[in-house]
Order: structure tokens, then C-alpha cells, then sequence
């Protein structure tokens, strides 16, 4: 059966379900697929996680080396966000540099880290002016099922968590572990007329991709959001998707400690 | 620039602002002759062209859709725009404005009436202040009325920002640059009033019933700078009728 | 009516005035459209000009740093003319690297500031060797009508006539005037058979792409030219261009010099 | 890493490995969602995922074949798979293995089923380690399988190397970086049995005599990993069929 | 290299050519057995070579041409050709050079005989010296002809300088680098006369009457380079008939 | 008559002749076509060498200048070779950065140098960990009638011979010879069926692309080796290929040195 009609069936359904008050795989419209967070996967990063949120897998390797701050922020470290969305990950995907999608992706994941000031930057100055880390956060997705973004920030903040600064490799003294003073979760949103559905699956997607991305702080704080997608969001669902995103943003942050304190 | 200690004394902002005051804005309509539409826009320091070409053909052609027409929209900074010369060409800072800004003027255009079509939107940032994407969105939808392309109302742009804990009206670059939020929106305005939010993206940190008030806030904001754009295009058909 | 039939009406309309000894806009044959010159349009570049020939409109920018010298210059500024063709100026233009069009404009502008030794470069140097100011002349169109190459020149030589060195931003003592020694005029013709036209406007140009440009010091020396075009040019009407264009470049000069000193 | 002053010491390698023996495999099949086979394997240090994609349309369509299916491969390293960062996108390196992969691979397709198709397979080192390629092939060959595609045979990948005078099987880091040669092979292996050489390397310095042996040497370790393979693939479809 | 104290001595250039004088020239007709036409040519320190193609099928398809055929000319220099490796691929000043020699040969290519096809000249500079782009048309001239494509004449260019006040034939590189002027020409020649100007650049200082002197020495200087292009393709029709 | 009509002949034929045993140029199968031998022709780089084999043409430079070492190799010298089959050399090679071909060109050319050690690499270190030669060998293809792979490998390791190291141009003392141990030589087999033909001409390989490269040492050991193509080689092949290899390196590199040693 060709994929568009494909497409066409599973997005009656998802419709058909959502008239009914339900998701198709049975979820609350608020409630995360199940997730899974394995860090240290790669012994040869500084720090790393690999996370499954339903089917979607994304790995995120941190490396760090030291480099030149910025002019504006002699005593900082520096944290840069880079997405690969390959081939791998999905038959949509191209090979070639970042398109929009995966740049998006990488800056709003990188201001829930930023601005929830997850890693304590201040500790990352090796000389002032001069010398700083340089911290490297690289999304590899491996399959896309859905909401890349949130998966990817998962494992972004895991992989920083796992993350041990590599001074005696650079003759800077000892490893320490990199400072994490926040774990911001990135909960989105499927926009469905004035209904929605957080962490949409990619049969969910098959109705389109309007999108909220609500990043929140361990103090239930809003430290990020991005309306991504062609549609007229109301000041009232707006609301409500907030109001959710904090509580379900507090539900997954407290599995994801318990997973990686596990592991 | 470096932080301010303070960024309101006596209730009132570093440049002298009231938190529920714009800054002040200049529109020209039609300052292009080649483009379909174009508008200038000055909004604080902010100087900005905006053009729109079409409807026409969509090429390459494998960007057509048949059922309905093709939005571009390309937000560049102009080299001499920022105190250190930026390189030429589109940064990650530029995709993502211009992807968010496209899929707001997505939601405003009558896409069906032109299938297999391209509407291109190009904004150029001559000099840059804080709020660049907002002054583009706000020329761009004047742009778009010059240009005679049907939409269902005006895309009215504004930024929000958060400083000693209060909410401010359009943000200057220190508020900017040191503040503890942004958030800057666009809002779909049909028939004189907000209808709903068509761009939205924050960041910094805020609690939900900050955001409540800067949506407020922004609305405000939006409303004044509307009756601006109304104003230029009314004074430009009044102008051309002559 | 579709752009290809207008741009042939166009055309038989500027051919049939020519045969008349007209132009279509009531032009004579060596003069320039109505230049109007705005300076310090930019406040946060160190030296801007506005543009505007007819309706052609073009804006440059001057950002100035320093930099290491040339090694075969090394008591000398670099002056570094860079042309953007943005998509915004004309529906033939395209975005991307810059084409063979716009390189050949910012070269046959900075060609003519080079040789009439418009901006003294040898008072640009910081230390013999180690560090000059690097002047960087960005020519940004916003509409062509025509002749853009003409109006760039213009605003690039205006630009920097309005240019501050920004000695004290760096360090290097207070601000002072771009040291500005002459003011070349780039005059453009649109070859028509054995005749020409100065200052093509675009509805011209739809005869075709003949073009020369002689660029002319203040002292009616020629200090570059450009043949541009597939077309075969006879010696005498180059002779003729020359002598027109000195002409006209005279004018335009003081045009130029009465608009920027009001100003 | 420096060079080590022996390599072999009372028979064994630096890892403690006999001359002929593997470094430990790890194969687990069908571990994406979205492509149409995956495979995902360990060995040594080495850490890849494989997945293939097709056959589907070829786009952009002057690629196209109208005898036979066209075979991309991409082997590609991720920016933190190695101890100093990956710039992202493909290097000399990455494009050479890619080519000779490819290559490799057509090999085993039944390309003349699927005219005017691509068969798309991309490995992806999440982890490098020494003969990244060759786990690299191993991976993408199960993962083949793993979506179907039909092939003459299975392809199995090895390296040898010489270090001390010695020819070893499967070289770790330090025998490839300061060994005097290493030879990677993949092997089409069908019925069982080793037939015919797809993919053949070298780099180094080797008598003709000693190149015999390596070949000997690599059939014995393509064997066993053919047999992980193998065992691999049943196993998923036991796992199917329950 | 640095800037002379003088550039004529006694009448003589630094090189003992008069000034009227050109380099020694070499040419040899199809070097190249894959180009339909080909052209080896020195001049002065110049090693150039150059390759005709065509007319051929022109690709990607959307720069054909319904009504005539489509010139294409890259200028090339090999990294190893100047004393500074020069990074491979082209920079601005080959672009330009290729742009306005492409229009040079437009000029004098029957373009109607071949509708949506392709010329494609190539030329490679091996060894760089002043006037490579001069010495690159001369044998993009005669390869032209040796391919066999209908030409309405001769295409032969020569530069003048300005030294000490004086204008000399053929720049060698003190003379361009620190000369007063530098101008590049190439001409038509028809019938053995030179008919008109085909490519003109300039840049340096001069006056009204130095530029008509200039044009006067550039066409010495091409109708005896054109008697050497002639001479070259005439002594290989005679090699191919024998 | 159509390109690809020629080539289907062309290949009948090839495989006719194969049959009786012959090769269509009348060439035993393990043997090169003629080879000529030119160094010193580009006067401005520090070596060259045009080599001509058969109709094929190839000229390589050879640049040098002081650089940073390699961290591993702080003390050696530093060869990078780069192959540019620029458009003129053949109607199929389109200007662009290099694609896979050309990469693997330079990369098999690379390690017949590297491997055999060529170019006493511990002799071109200037000081150690900061500066040390760089040597970069850029492969220039002018006519490709095919084994461009062995041409530019004869052409490389030619012009290295002929490399005078430019010392005094950086004030580094006197200029000296670049130190050559080895003249490795790359012979480059087609495979057809269970047979194959050293130094295959295009007309050649208009059967196909199914080749072997075996790179030898002036000690008959084999120094690299490249199977290019998708097709199934066979043990035995494999060793009469590197047999013959061996033979045929011998001979040609006598030529070489002859030719060399004459010029």
C-alpha cells in the first residue's frame, strides 16, 4: 500500500480516536509513551545517554575541550548544541548539513539547558579571558517515531549528568564531574483543534505538525517554549498546555532520576 | 554593553520608557519598485526592508504543491547591521527565525487560491536592534497587504521581556541581552481585534502566571503597533488614489 | 501578461525611440537618472551610504577591524568590497553564494577605490607588519532598476567618505576621519549597435547586457575598466564611451560632493 | 596511544588475545522502528547501528537505473565516536569506506529485481574503535537481511594485521595504528562456505607469502563471525515467529 | 618580489625586451586525446593548456537553450601553479576572468548552429604568470578550432601596461604588479585583420590618449600572436593529412 | 553514432580479442603501456613531474611550506596528497570538490607513498612538536584514456624526486634535496571474468570498473592494495594478479629511474 495512503488511514483514525476522548495507543492525552534512559553508553565521551521515549531512540554523546570563551563572558564555559538528524532515523531524513528542522530542534533543546542554567557554567572557567570548557552536545538520532525534540533533551541532560570534565587529559589536574544544578524537561505538544496531545507518537504526527514545545524547571518554572508548525494557537488552549506540561514534566523528570540513579 | 545594576528607576526603563510603552516605530509602504510589495520599518534601532514577490511560479519545480501555494520567507542580517561585521550568509539563528516567521504567515495567507505557486517574503535587517524579528514580521505583513496578496487579517508582531521581575513592552537590547526572559509573539488581528497567536516562542524563566501577564501585555503592544500598519497602508492607497 | 512578452514590448519600444535619437524616458544619451545620496543612514556601521539612481537603490555599510597585513604590504590598510544580490532587489536574484554577477560588480567597484587611491591606505597601519585596519565595504541592493554597478560605486565611495575609524572601540586612541583622497565615478553604458546610453535603466537593458563601465578619477584619468557582455565592441565607439564618460563623470562628482556636504 | 615495545608477548596480544582469535561480538537485529532492517553490533570497541532502507523510488531521479536497483551506502561516525571531537558531515576516510562498502554490497545484491529503485544502507559509528569498516559491513549485512532484501549470499568482514613479524587476526587499536600492515576483507560467504573476496584492502608492508597467509587467517575469523551472524538472524526470526 | 626602482633601462625592459616586444610564445595543437580540441601554449613564464568540448548535450537540462547553443569557460589554476599553494576550487578573481572570457567567445561562436547544446572550454593554468588569463584565451582560441567548432574568426589577447609613463606590450610581473596600468584586451580577427574588441578590462591610471596608444601597441602585439595561433593549427592540418 | 553504441562495440571487441588471448593494442597482459617520464616542468613549484602513459596525462606539483606536526608525530613531516580530476581531462568529470573517485585516487596514491616510505618523513622535521615540512602533492589529471590511478602514482613519487626543499625562501638555511628511500610503483589490473590486463586503456574498460591496484616497493613487497569495483574476486586470482604485479612494478620503475636519471 503506497505510504500517502497509508498516511490518510492512520490520520482518520487518530481523528476518529480523538473524537471519542482517546489516543490510539491508549494513552492520556497528558501522559509520556514509556521512557528509557541508559547513560555511559559510550565509554570513550566524556558523558553520554541513550534514550528511548516509545519507539523514537536518540544517543547524545557530550565531548569537552578546552577553547576561548566568548568576549561578553570571560569566566564561562561553553556549551554548544548540535543535531544530526541521518538517514538512519528515518526515510524522510537526507544526508547532508543541518536543514531547519534539525536546527530548531538543537536551539530549543540548548535554551532549556541554558536557561533553566542546568550546567553551572561559571564552574567551567579553566583562566579568565582565555581559557574555558568547551562543552560539546551532540544529538545523533537513531529512529524517529515521534517527537525527536523531547527525546533529544532527555538525553541531552542525561548525557550532562554522566558528564566527567576530561582535565587531566588536557594536564588541567583531575577529572571532576561536570556541575548540573537542574534537570529541565522539554514536553511537547500535538495542537489538534483546541485539543492536545503530549508526546506525540509519529501516528499521532500523521495530522499534522503543529507543535508547542514547553520546557520546564525543577521549580515548575517555564524556561523555554516554541509554537513550531502553520497554525493559530488561542490564549486559552495555550493555557492548558502549560498547566500540563508542568505536571507532566514533573512525572517524567522523577522517572528519569530514578533511571539514571539506577544505572 | 555590560548589565545594568538597575533596569527600572522611579517606574521607569534605561531609555526612559514606560513597561507598557513601545518604542517608537516609522513605517513607509511600496519603497521598492521591482518587488509585488515592500515596506521599511523602524522600531527602536531596528531598520528593516521587507519584500514580497508573488504569486508566481514555484521553482524548482518539486517544491510545487498542487493544492495550494508555497511560502518562503528569508530573514538576513545585513553585514554592516551589528556592531561586529557579520559573514554573509544564513546562521542557525537565521534558519529558525525564518522558519517560525514562515509558518506564521502560513496561517495568514488564503494558500488554496494559488496552487503550485510561490509566495516569497525576503526581510532584510539593515541594522539590527533588539526585536529584529519582530520589526520583520510587522513589515512583512504590510508587505504582504501591498502587495495584494488575500490574507485573513494583519501579523502583528511584539516582544515581551522580564527585568527586576517586572514585565516590559518591547524590549531594548540591554533588557535583551540581560533580562531574565524574552518572548516574543505575533498575533493574528482580524476585524480590529486579536484573534489568536500565530508566532510564540520564550525563553528565560517565567511562571505561568507571568506568562498569562505578558501575554496581556503583548496584546497591548500588539494592538498599537496594528494601528500603525493600518495607518501606512491607508495613507499609501490614499496616496496612490491620488 | 506574462513577463517574457512585456520585456520584448520593452525592448522594441527602447529600439524605436534610439532610431529617433531618444530615450524612453526622455534622457539624453550621456545622462546620468536623478542620484540622491544619503550618508550615516547606519549609525552602527562606521560609515553608510543610501543610495538611490532613479529607482535603483542600494545601501553599503562600513565595518572596519584590525587585522594582519598583507606580507607584501605590510605598512598598508585592506579595503575588502564584498556585494550581496540579495533575493529582495529583484526577482532574477537568488539566494546563495555570491554568483559571478555580483562578484564581477564588487570587483569592478573596489577596482575603481583601488586605483584613483581613494582612501589612503598607508595611513591605515597600526604596526608595520602585525596589525592594519581592515576596512570592509558591503554593498547591499535593495532594488534594481538598472545599473546597479554605478549605484554601488557611488555608495561605496560616499560610505566611506562618511566612514570613522573606531580607534577607541579597540583601544588604539581616539576615533578620526577615513583618511579620503579622491572620488572616482563608475560610469556604466548599455551598448546599442554603434550608439550607447549612460546609466541604463532596467526597461532599457532589456535591449540586452552590452555594458562598459569606466570608472573616472578626479582628475578625468580613467582608472578601470570593463567591457561586460557578448558583444563585439568597434574602437571608435570606445573612444566615444571614454569621452562621454568623463563627462558625465564630472557632473555626477559634483552632484555627489553638493548632497553629502548638506548633509 | 604510543607504540608499543612488543606487541606479542608469550604468544599474546596486548589484550590477551591469541593471534587468531576475535576481539568479543555483539549482534542484536531489528533494532529500529522506522527502517526497514536494522542491525546493531559491538565489536571490540566498536559500537554501529546499520540500517537499510528500500528497495524504494531513486530520488532524485536521473540516478535511476532502468536495468537495476542503484546501491547507496553511507558510513558515517558520529561527532563524539571518536576521542577528539567529529567535525559532523563526511571526511576523505568516511567517503573512501563508503565507496569501497558500496561496492561491496553490489556485490551480493540482486540488483536486476528492482530497477529504477535505490537500496539505501547507513551504518552509523556511535563508537570507533579499530576496523570500524568491518563491523561497520557486518552490521549493515545482517540488516539486509534483516529487511529483506534479496542477496546471494551473506557478507562478513575481518581484518588482519602484522605485527612483530606476526600475522593477527582482528586488530585492535594499537596493532592497527603501529602495526606494519593491516588488510581488511569482507567475504561473500554462501552455502556455509567462503567463495569469493568482495572487499579487499591493504595497507602496509607484506611479502606475497605473507598476504597468503592473512587471507587464510581472515576465511577463519569471517567464519566465526559469519556463524554470529547467522545465529543472530535465526534468532530474530524465532523471536517473529512467537 | 618587490617594486623596481625603474622598469626601463636604456630603452630596454627588465627583461631586455623593447617595449613594444612580446614574451617568447609556444603553442602546440591537440595535446589531448579525450578533448574534441585542444592547446598547449607558454607565454613568457605561462603554462597553460586548454580544452574544447562540444557542442554536446547540454546538462542539467534548464540551462539549455531552445534558439542557440550555451558557452561555458573555467579559468582553473593548479594549486602548484602560483608560489603560494593555492587552495583547489575557484576564488573571485577566477570567476570574473571566466565570466568575461565566456563573453569574449560568445562573440565569436556560431551559437544558432546548435540549439540546446553546450561548449565547454576549459582551461588549466600549470604555471601562473602575469597575462595568464590572456595566454589562457589564445589557447582556448586555437583549441576551438581544432575541435572543429564554427567560429566567425579569431579570438587573440594581449595586454598593455603602463610603466614609467610608458606603455609596454605584454606585461611580465613586475611590470603588472607594480606597473601604473594594466590592460587586458582580446580581439577579433577576421581575414587576417583585426576587426573588433571582443574582451576589455582595465585598471590602473591613464589618460584619454594613453588608452587609444594602448590599443594601437595591444594590436601589434595580437596580430603577431595570431600569426603564431595560425601557424600552429595550419602545421597540425598538415601532420593529420600526411 | 551515439557515445554509448561506441562503447558497446568498443567493449564486443575488447572481449572478442580477450578471448583469442589478445589484448586490443596488441599489449601482453602484464604489460604497461609506454611510459614517458617528464620532471622540472612546472619551474614554480618545488618539484613536477608530467607523466604520460599511454595517451593518459598527468601532471603533479609538489608545495611546500613549514607547519604545525601532527600531535602522535611531532617530530615527522607531513605529506597530503590531493587529486583533482578537473573537467578538461575527460568528458565524465564534472568541476566540483572531489567525489568518491578522486578521493580514492589520492588516498591509494597516498599509501604507496606513506607505506612504503618514500620520503624519509623524520627528515623534514624543522622543530620538533612546532614546525615540521609540509609537503603537499597535488595531482593534476590532464587526459584520462584511463589508469589515471598508476599515472599519477609514477607522476607523485616522480616529482618527489625532483623536490628541492624551498629552506632559504623561509629563512631556514639552504635549499636541500626532499630525502627519497623507495620509488614505490602501482600497477593497476582490470578484472574480466578469471583474467585480467595490467594498465587497462579506457577502451579497456569499457568492459567495466572492476580493478585491482597492488602498490610494490623496490623489495617486491606489496605496500598497498585497493580493490575498486563491484565484483567478486577469487583466491587465486588474487595471487597471480599480485604476481604479476610484482613483475611488471619492476620493470616499469627501471624505466622510471632511467628516464629520471636522464632528464
Amino acid at each position: 500500500m503506497p505510504e500517502d495512503i497509508l498516511v490518510d488511514i492512520k490520520k482518520d483514525y487518530v481523528l476518529a480516536k480523538l473524537r471519542e476522548g482517546e489516543r490510539i495507543d491508549g494513552r492520556k492525552f497528558d501522559e509520556f509513551r514509556k521512557v528509557e534512559v541508559k547513560v555511559g553508553v559510550i565509554e570513550k565521551a566524556e558523558g553520554s545517554a541513550l534514550v528511548k521515549l516509545g519507539n523514537t531512540q536518540v544517543v547524545v554523546g557530550i565531548k569537552m575541550q578546552p577553547g576561548e570563551p566568548f568576549p561578553d563572558t570571560p569566566d564561562k564555559g561553553i556549551i554548544i548544541v548540535n543535531a544530526e538528524l541521518v538517514p538512519l532515523a528515518s526515510p524522510t531524513f537526507e544526508p547532508g548539513p543541518p536543514d531547519e528542522t534539525s536546527v530548531e530542534l538543537a536551539r530549543v533543546v540548548d535554551r532549556g539547558i541554558r536557561e533553566s542554567e542546568a550546567v553551572d557554567l561559571s564552574r567551567l572557567c579553566i583562566e579568565v579571558g582565555k581559557n574555558v570548557w568547551m562543552v560539546f552536545v551532540d544529538i545523533h538520532a537513531l529512529d524517529d517515531d515521534g517527537n525527536l525534540l523531547d527525546a533529544s533533551a532527555i538525553a541531552s541532560i542525561s548525557a550532562l549528568m554522566n558528564t566527567k570534565i576530561p582535565a587531566s587529559r588536557f594536564g588541567l589536574g583531575e577529572d571532576y564531574e561536570l556541575p548540573i544544578n537542574d534537570l529541565p524537561i522539554s514536553v511537547t505538544s500535538l495542537v489538534v483543534g483546541d485539543k492536545f496531545l503530549i508526546d506525540p507518537s509519529r501516528d499521532e504526527l500523521s495530522v499534522g505538525n503543529s507543535t508547542l514545545t514547553v520546557s520546564v524547571d525543577r521549580n515548575d518554572n517555564i524556561v523555554a517554549m516554541q509554537k513550531s508548525g502553520d497554525y493559530l494557537l488561542s490564549e486559552a488552549l495555550l493555557e492548558e498546555i502549560i498547566e500540563a506540561s508542568i505536571g507532566a514534566a514533573k512525572k517524567l523528570r522523577e522517572e528519569i532520576i530514578k533511571q539514571i540513579s539506577k544505572s | 554593553m555590560s548589565r545594568p545594576d538597575k533596569f527600572i528607576v522611579d517606574g521607569k526603563r534605561l531609555d526612559g520608557r514606560l513597561p507598557d510603552q513601545l518604542r517608537p516605530i516609522k513605517i513607509e509602504v511600496d519603497v521598492l519598485k521591482r518587488a509585488d510589495g515592500s515596506c521599511y520599518i523602524e522600531m527602536g534601532k531596528n531598520k528593516v526592508v521587507a519584500a514580497v514577490y508573488g504569486p508566481r511560479e514555484a521553482f524548482p519545480r518539486h517544491i510545487q504543491d498542487p493544492s495550494k501555494v508555497v511560502v518562503r520567507y528569508r530573514y538576513n542580517m545585513a553585514p554592516f547591521s551589528v556592531e561586529e561585521r557579520k559573514r554573509p550568509g544564513p546562521d542557525r539563528r537565521s534558519v529558525e527565525i525564518s522558519k517560525v516567521s514562515k509558518e506564521a504567515f502560513e496561517t495568514i495567507i488564503m494558500k488554496e487560491l494559488f496552487p503550485r505557486s510561490v509566495v516569497d517574503i525576503f526581510v532584510e535587517v539593515l541594522q539590527a536592534d533588539a526585536g529584529s524579528r519582530t520589526a520583520c514580521i510587522n513589515a512583512a505583513s504590510v508587505a504582504l497587504v501591498d502587495a495584494g496578496i488575500p490574507v485573513k487579517g494583519m501579523l502583528t508582531s511584539v516582544a515581551v521581556a522580564k527585568v527586576d521581575g517586572t514585565l516590559v513592552l518591547d524590549p531594548m537590547k540591554e533588557e535583551d541581552n540581560f533580562g531574565d526572559a524574552d518572548m516574543p509573539f505575533a498575533f493574528l488581528i482580524r476585524g480590529g481585534k486579536i484573534e489568536s497567536i500565530a508566532l510564540l516562542q520564550m525563553d528565560g524563566r517565567m511562571t505561568k502566571a507571568e506568562i498569562k501577564d505578558a501575554i496581556a501585555l503583548a496584546k497591548k503592544g500588539a494592538m498599537e503597533i496594528y494601528n500603525l500598519q493600518r495607518e501606512a497602508i491607508m495613507k499609501q492607497f490614499v496616496e496612490e488614489e491620488e
